[in-house]
């Protein structure tokens, strides 16, 4: 454990190389000639992961590095993973996007570069000073990106939005770090678990390390856009560039997810394993937290025009299902929960695949300018839905199986707060109904207008087009063919209880 | 044989896979795509007419043509199909309104292609629903079936009086996924209650019908998982979401709603409700009985002061299933036998009615009676059709409707029904006279209906319609008229598989014990 | 011979759904044949049964359930024993000359196919009624038969008003048969069986000795189900409409057989309850003098020849009533078959009539017939003479026998209304025999004697009116039927006292008629009618009670609709589901109403949500 | 000076963080005060490694100085670019996106 073993970092090693060799090559080539920078992004992320992959098949148990900084098992593998295809995807929507930019094309893909890079360190994560870089290595990367058509005061306002409330975000999550650190004398992850349970037995650091773990939920709850920390997202989702908004909504909010199981197995495994009654206090705010935030995503999302926008709302809603099975807090919660993630992640990624290709013909993200897709691009239109009907939880659609998960392990604690939070979960189910059906309305019921934008998109490129198959293909198979993913996922959640 | 199953089911879904990459640019492909559905759903009614004379009814194991395969092994989920005699009779249903509503859809030219994907999406569902004996996947297909059916009626459908097709066919997605939600939440708590209680943790129908469950727990979750179909059923007052979607879909999609979608909550309080908590369906159906009376009586009325076609046949279909429900209620064989059967007979029935009036209304554009006036003249067949579909309606014996409804009254008459929690019992005449004076109720609004739109002096609006005259068009009409009159005339070829898997039915068993109790 | 039964029963329904399906036939003359055909089976196994002296019972299970330990059975059969004999021999005598008839009435007409298809379903239905078994058997088919009725009355459906009667025939019946259905109910629930055999003998047993009030209220529910066949007050208002029908559907249907299914199903149901029936007689015995009364009274200002033969049979239906509520269903069911058989035959004169006139129903419009129409005349003649009751004739016995059984069931008063009851009906028929034979002709097409086809039939039954009676009194009818008789009764002879009463009677109401409307004479008819304006206004407009009925569906029922549609629109969709429909929504409102966009307002959502939280904490930690 | 009374001092200098963010149009001065929360942060960090004799809070000091340092510039760069765009600084001119 306290080998430096650096080849267990290769995949971050990888991304560090690449993302130097596509400065360099930036910082060399004139501003309409950054394929070069593309390229060496690529295959970093792609090397990347399947390296990540490689390493998924040669594993056995948890394996650490940096001393017993960084881990790496089943569940680390599996979000290197998936922010590796998240990153691809990504990337290829926004070559599509940045042909109608024309300058920053290099500095966009190195951001998304260094972002990857962040999150896979957040997968990896084993103590509270990678957990806090990491963290900020996307974050500030994301700010950047937000920011990033800096001729558009929308995606200005949105990054100022995002600087100011993440780096409060961040500040309360150093605090709590700070805590943390004050109660128990050490930084990693795993010190924190042994000393949780021990910490109650009325030794002052308990509440000191309890508090500091709120405050850490805090920062945290920030990333993932839980309620109260979610007012900046729908303004972000709307302001951002369309793939910047699609890696937010995926790689931002699963990071975030890694480092609230992480911490919160750190931190209330051991009180829930020795059943104390703070546990059970812990559980209510998260199922009170799960339950606010599924309402006022799902709620707000009702009256959105524009369908960035409505994402946005949407995405605050999916964090609620989220922490319900971090509410669960148990095997069959932690499968849940990266099961979702999966199944989101062809959905959102499709979904916003087709929002970049409509985007660039109707230069508009109103909803009611999606009206004729449906005749005009059977298969975005397909691809669309299929991601909708996904989120809102149809089946045989990804989504579908992912909520079923969720609701099965709140279900599984029988209690009361649980049925509650059930109900209030099915309440979300039927209103996000609405809404995604409100989108799927305009695109097969409602014609174009005569002489408006919307007509047959042709030359979508290749990569563009395997994302949306991938998408598609992904959605159904994770929908039906269950088994597989299952048993990733199981694993993966075996790994993070295992420590 | 048991592959039969699994030929019912997939051949729909295979339909949908082949459409899916077949072009639609001329009429010869649209034909093409016409001739592919109306194939593969004669696959699914040609095995599922062959489960039907190949099922047992004397058997002693409760499901046939079982097919298992395992599916997530780790939270016991497992694809398990298989019918008994309830199932195997909606299965019928399901193929031949299907098999029909196929045909009838030949008047839709625009999108043909996603037109029939989704209707055979909606196929796969369905036939999911009754063929399934594991939970999640009845519960998966039950939730399939609804976003087909919303995007069917919103594109294809048309105005239902004052609303929208969309907002029609919005109100359905939302009522019926809130049902499913609800019931969701019910049904996942009995899978853990039966592996608390009996060790398995299985979505297994069959290993949840071996535990027995305390009563405060059936009486607890029992409402939940009932309320959660019944919305679907429609029980009143939860029925305001199907008169308009009727009225807005197209005639295959109104055919497969009324007359199987609506099923399905009735199925579903059957075969999961009374199956896993008998002891909660003994106390709380004495109030169904009674809601029920409503359901009759109520929609009965409304659809008496309706004056667009298909909001009638609406109205009175929630008025219909209020007999189901009051069959239901019952709990004895004749009682449910008798509502398993008017599921199946009223599913032909108005899959009938609404092949007809899409039929008709795709020639005049108006559903409304007043418009109408002495069609027979110029449409006899339609006509002769829509009388005798009436006259089903109405319960005039020699169709299934007569004879299911007859059980129905039988069962209830017999019946009492105790409303918990008053501590006050119902007799039996009491819903039974409801039922009584229903078929008075219909039989007014279908007849008011037939003078205004079939009889009298022809409006001269109409004098150039043409009636049904091809053969491919007539025959979905003359089938479910067939299949109305064979099961009227002879119930027994239905009636004694139904019978065979209603005795099965836990609450059949455990009947007698609990009335000793009472005793 | 159980086969020569079931074939008789399904005969005509096969030759209904070959007509039905086979459009071709029409266009040739043979629709008309099958269906003959088929009935001519009926004739004929009537015949044979009656030679043949068969008793018989078959049963088919419709439909089988494990019930109470035991199984219960539903099934379809056919029975034959003297009742049903009798019945047979009325539908199969009755029904061919008729359906003969309707041949030549009905030529011409563009769908004689659809006609003769649905003629013949009412056959089928009708002989479902006489041959069942069993309670539900018979609710079965007397449904059919409504929903026949239904069809053929309605049968000129580009008339409202037929629609319209149509629709109010199978209404009527079917609030009637919610009684009946009731009453079968409950003596299920008594009995526990339908079959009436079985229920007879656990009456004759004394296995119900406790359920005597149970049974004589399921009594009273049957005989309403009785009550809207057979068309008595309060349910007579559809049979007069039902004469929008053509004419051979009027004779068969709502003359000779179908209106008589319920005194047939009524002797068959009490006959099961044995000596336990008692206390209901009184009502049927009065609901039956009402009738009688009522129509008698009616059918004395009508003009429509039909309406006067349709209230002759209301009124007719009530004799047969009063002598089922009296307890001699032997009795009830002699005037039965006599009464179809003139009334049989005076319906087809009416539609010889029509036909000649060229349609015109209108007595006023018609007049010296008599020259024109000599065979339909006679015939007509012999069936009033029949019908009013003139010394052996067989209206003189069976009418008669019905005023002895009341007279020896002690009903005084109403001994003397079914004799007044008796003048009025010569009165009124009278009138109408010199309205239509006598005087000039007023109408304006010229009028032509019917073809053989339909004087044929005419002649054929002429003689059976005529003798019937008198085959029946003599050759003992009664005691044919004696296992029908009711408690304490056997059977009648005619009293001399009572036949030279009614005569005279009857006579003098042939007399009235004679001084106001001899000689087809109209004008001291309606100078009479004029002085006795209200009382004219009240029997024109059948005492109001068409009327009533109509407000009582248009208003009050129509009203209730009405009020269930606006609680649907109003409270199910505006309130129900509306208001947690607008909740929502308004509160997804005023939630994104919280992203203000001010940047210092989401920093303080921040900070205000983690001091809630920490304020949660502190609580919980506190605990 | 006991830890008690670094970590209150850090307690107080966060709150100040918090008005200044909380109350102050001018998002310069928003920044700044975000910079002040981190530093209170940081300061804890430093109490803590004090009180626990290990470096390892130090250590993480320095981190949080240079993510702080890049949180600044970023957001710095995004001020001028707004103030290209607007020629403003104010924290309420700029709310165009909400609901």
């Amino acid at each position: 454990m306290n080998e430096w073993n650096i080849g267990l970092a290769m995949p971050e090693w990888i991304l560090a190389i690449s993302a130097l060799v596509a400065l360099f090559l930036d910082a060399r080539t004139p501003y309409h000639r950054k394929e070069g920078v593309g390229n060496a992004v690529w295959i970093g992320v792609i090397v990347a992961t399947l390296w990540s992959i490689m390493q998924g098949f040669g594993l056995d148990g948890k394996e650490y590095a940096f001393r017993g900084r960084y881990g790496l098992d089943a569940f680390s593998v599996l979000f290197k993973v998936i922010f590796g295809i998240t990153a691809m995807f990504v990337m290829a929507m926004s070559d599509t996007w940045l042909k109608r930019v024309d300058r920053g094309h290099g500095e966009f893909r190195l951001l998304t570069i260094f972002a990857t890079m962040g999150m896979f360190f957040v997968a990896s994560v084993e103590d509270f000073a990678t957990l806090f870089v990491a963290l900020e290595l996307i974050t500030v990367s994301f700010y950047c990106l937000t920011a990033f058509k800096r001729n558009d005061v929308r995606s200005i306002e949105a990054g100022i939005k995002y600087i100011v409330l993440g780096a409060l975000a961040s500040a309360f999550l150093l605090l709590g770090i700070a805590f943390i650190y004050g109660a128990t004398g050490s930084l990693l992850l795993r010190d924190l678990a042994s000393s949780g349970a021990a910490d109650q037995i009325g030794h002052a650091g308990g509440a000191l390390l309890q508090f500091g773990v709120l405050l850490t939920l805090v920062g945290l709850g920030f990333k993932i856009a839980a309620v109260p920390f979610q007012v900046w997202t729908p303004d972000v989702y709307e302001g951002a560039a369309s793939p910047v908004t699609a890696f937010l909504s995926m790689g931002s909010k699963a990071a975030g997810f890694v480092l609230l199981l992480k911490v919160v197995r750190a931190c209330l495994g051991p009180m829930a394993d020795s059943g104390l009654a703070a546990a059970s206090s812990w559980g209510a705010l998260i199922a009170l937290l799960a339950g606010l935030t599924i309402l006022y995503g799902n709620l707000g999302a009702m009256w959105q025009g524009n369908l960035k926008r409505l994402l946005g709302y949407s995405s605050i809603g999916h964090a609620g299902y989220l922490l319900m099975g971090v509410m669960a807090f148990n095997h069959a919660g932690f499968t849940a929960i990266l099961y979702y993630l999966m199944a989101y992640l062809f959905t959102v990624l499709g979904v916003f695949a087709v929002v970049v290709l409509v985007n660039g013909l109707t230069k508009s993200h109103r909803v009611d300018d999606y009206a004729g897709l449906g005749r005009t691009n059977p298969f975005l239109a397909l691809v669309l839905t299929c991601g909708l009907l996904s989120l809102a939880g149809v089946p045989p659609l990804a989504g579908f199986f992912g909520k079923f998960l969720i609701f099965r392990a709140v279900i599984a604690k029988g209690t009361v707060v649980a049925y509650s939070l059930a109900a209030v979960g099915s309440l979300g189910v039927v209103v996000s109904m609405y809404y995604y059906l409100c989108v799927v309305k305009r695109i097969y019921m409602h014609e174009a207008p005569e002489n408006g934008p919307m007509k047959t998109i042709s030359g979508i490129s290749r990569p563009m087009m395997a994302v949306l198959w991938i998408c598609l293909i992904g959605i159904f198979v994770l929908g039906f063919f269950v088994q597989p993913f299952m048993s990733l996922a199981e694993q993966a959640a075996s790994a993070l209880l295992a420590g | 044989m048991s592959w039969l199953s699994i030929v019912v089911l997939v051949a729909p879904l295979i339909a949908c896979g082949r459409i899916l990459f077949m072009k639609e640019e001329s009429d010869a492909d649209r034909d093409r795509i016409r001739q592919t559905a109306i194939g593969w759903s004669t696959v699914s009614l040609v095995a599922s007419l062959a489960m039907f004379l190949l099922f047992d009814a004397g058997a002693t194991e409760r499901y046939q043509f079982l097919v298992e395969i395992e599916w997530v092994e780790s939270i016991g989920l497992g694809l398990i199909l298989g019918v008994d005699g309830i199932s195997l009779a909606m299965v019928v249903l399901t193929s031949i309104v299907i098999w029909t509503g196929c045909q009838v859809s030949r008047s839709i030219t625009d999108r043909v292609k996603e037109h029939y994907i989704l209707l055979m999406a909606l196929c796969v569902g369905v036939f999911g629903v009754f063929l399934s004996i594991d939970l999640f996947f009845f519960y998966f297909f039950y939730e399939m079936a609804v976003i087909p059916m919303y995007l069917l009626i919103g594109i294809w459908g048309s105005r239902a009086a004052k609303y929208s097709k969309e907002y029609a066919t919005m109100k359905l997605t939302l009522f019926l996924t809130t049902g499913a939600v609800v019931a969701l939440i019910g049904l996942l708590a009995v899978y853990f209650e039966a592996g608390r209680v009996g060790g398995v943790y299985s979505f297994d129908m069959r290993e949840i019908a071996k535990v027995t469950f305390s009563d405060s727990f059936q009486i607890t979750w029992f409402p939940v998982i009932f309320l959660g179909f019944a919305a679907i059923v429609p029980l009143w007052p939860l029925h305001s979401w199907s008169p308009i979607g009727h009225a807005a879909a197209p005639s295959s999609v109104s055919m497969l709603h009324a007359g199987v979608l609506m099923k399905l909550g009735a199925y579903a309080i059957l075969r999961i409700a009374f199956d896993s908590l008998p002891a909660g369906a003994e106390h709380w159906m004495g109030w169904v009985g009674l809601l029920c009376c409503m359901n009759i009586l109520y929609g009965g009325l409304v659809a008496m002061a309706q004056r667009d076609m298909k909001f009638i046949i609406g109205f009175s279909s929630s008025s219909h299933m209020g007999y189901v429900l009051l069959g239901l209620a019952t709990m004895n064989m004749l009682g449910l036998s008798g509502a398993v059967f008017l599921m199946f007979a009223h599913g032909i029935m108005t899959a009938l009615a609404f092949g007809l009036i899409g039929w008709f209304y795709e020639q005049t554009h108006t559903r409304v009676v007043d418009d109408l006036g002495g069609m027979l003249k110029v449409l006899p067949f339609a006509g002769t059709c829509f009388i005798i579909m009436a006259m089903a309606s109405a319960g005039l014996p020699g169709f299934a409707n007569f004879a299911s409804e007859l059980l129905v009254i039988l069962g209830a008459w017999k019946s009492e029904f105790v409303l918990a929690g008053t501590g006050m019992t119902l007799p039996g005449w009491v819903p039974t006279m409801a039922a009584i004076w229903g078929i008075v109720i219909s039989a007014t609004y279908l007849l008011r209906a037939i003078r205004d739109a079939w009889l009298g002096p022809l409006n001269p609006r109409w004098s150039e319609l043409k009636d049904v005259t091809s053969r491919k068009h007539k025959t979905p009409f003359v089938a479910l008229i067939l299949v109305l009159a064979v099961t009227g005339c002879f119930p027994s070829l239905l009636v004694n598989k139904i019978k065979d898997g209603v005795g099965k039915l836990r609450v059949m068993q455990s009947a007698p014990v609990q009335e000793e109790a009472r005793r | 011979m159980t086969l020569f039964a079931w074939i008789t029963l399904l005969a005509p329904l096969m030759a209904a759904i070959y007509l039905t399906i086979k459009p071709d036939v029409r266009r040739s003359a043979s629709a008309p044949n099958i269906a003959i055909a088929s009935v001519a089976v009926c004739a004929f196994t009537s015949l044979l049964f009656l030679v043949s002296g068969t008793e018989l019972k078959s049963l088919w299970t419709w439909m089988s359930f494990p019930w109470d330990g035991g199984t219960l059975d539903i099934e379809i059969g056919v029975q034959v024993d003297n009742l049903s004999k009798l019945m047979l021999i009325v539908v199969g005598f009755v029904g061919t000359p008729i359906f003969f008839f309707a041949k030549g009435y009905m030529k011409g007409d563009p769908s004689i196919g659809r006609f003769f298809a649905k003629f013949a379903l009412f056959v089928f239905s009708m002989l479902g009624i006489v041959f069942a078994t069993n309670f539900l058997m018979i609710f079965i088919f007397w449904e059919l038969v409504g929903a026949s009725s239904y069809l053929l009355i309605g049968y000129y459906y580009e008339k409202p008003s037929a629609c319209e009667a149509a629709k109010k025939a199978f209404l009527t019946n079917r609030v009637a048969d919610f009684g009946f259905l009731l009453g079968i109910l409950l003596i299920w629930s008594i009995a526990g069986s339908f079959d009436f055999d079985v229920i007879a003998q656990a009456v004759q047993d004394g296995n119900l000795a406790g359920e005597s009030w149970k049974l004589s209220l399921a009594g009273v529910l049957i005989f309403v189900g009785a009550m809207g066949k057979s068309a008595q007050v309060p349910f007579h208002v559809w049979l007069p409409d039902a004469m929008e029908g053509p004419t051979p559907v009027s004779a068969l249907m709502h003359a000779a057989t179908m209106v008589a299914a319920g005194v047939y199903m009524v002797i068959r149901a009490f006959y099961c309850f044995g000596a336990e029936f008692g206390v209901a007689s009184d009502f049927i015995v009065m609901t039956g003098a009402v009738t009688a009364v009522l129509a008698a009274t009616i059918a004395v200002v009508q003009t429509d020849i039909k309406k006067v033969l349709a209230y002759s049979t209301l009124s007719q239906l009530g004799y047969m009533v009063m002598a089922l509520g009296a307890g001699y269903y032997a009795v009830a069911m002699f005037h039965l078959t006599t009464h179809a058989f003139f009334k049989g035959l005076l319906f087809l004169c009416a539609g010889s009539v029509i036909h000649g006139c060229h349609h015109e129903q209108d007595m006023f419009k018609m007049g010296g017939l008599r020259k024109k129409m000599p065979t339909t005349f006679w015939c007509f003649t012999i069936g009033m003479l029949a019908l009013t009751g003139i010394p052996f004739l067989s209206g003189f016995f069976s009418k008669d026998l019905i005023v002895d059984a009341l007279h020896k069931r002690h009903f005084g008063g109403l001994q003397l209304v079914a004799t007044a009851t008796a003048g009025l009906t010569a009165l009124y028929m009278a009138r109408s025999w010199y309205l239509t034979f006598f005087g000039a002709y007023r109408g304006h097409a010229e009028p032509h004697e019917s073809p053989k086809i339909m004087t044929r039939p005419l002649q054929f039954l002429a003689v059976f009116s005529a003798a019937l009676g008198a085959i029946f009194y003599f050759g003992g009818g009664q005691e044919y039927l004696s296992a029908w008789q009711g408690p304490g009764t056997s059977p009648l002879h005619i009293d001399p006292t009572i036949a030279i009463t009614s005569t005279v009677v009857v006579l003098i109401g042939y007399l009235i008629a004679w001084s106001f409307y001899g000689k087809g004479q109209t004008d001291k008819g309606a100078s009479l009618a004029h002085r006795f304006s209200p009382v004219h206004d009240l029997l024109v407009n059948k005492y109001y009670i068409d009327d009533f009925y109509l407000w009582l569906v248009g208003s009050i029922q129509q009203g209730f609709a009405r009020f269930c549609r606006l609680v649907e629109e109003n409270f199910i969709v505006g309130i129900l589901v509306g208001w947690p429909t607008r909740f929502t929504l308004w509160s997804g409102d005023k939630l994104r109403g919280l992203q203000s966009g001010r940047l210092n307002f989401y920093a303080y959502c921040f900070v205000g949500g983690v001091t809630l939280l920490v304020v949660f904490f502190i609580l919980a930690g506190a605990q | 000076m006991t830890v008690g009374h670094m970590v209150t001092l850090a307690g107080v200098l966060f709150t100040l963080g918090i008005m200044g963010v909380i109350s102050r149009r001018n998002i310069l001065v928003v920044l700044l005060s975000v910079e002040l929360m981190l530093n209170a942060a940081a300061l804890t960090f430093v109490a803590f490694s004090n009180w626990h004799g290990n470096l390892d809070g130090q250590v993480m000091v320095f981190f949080a100085i240079a993510v702080a340092a890049a949180e600044v510039a970023v957001g710095l760069a995004v001020v001028i670019a707004l103030f290209r765009l607007r020629v403003t600084v104010d924290a309420d001119q700029v709310s165009m996106l909400k609901q």
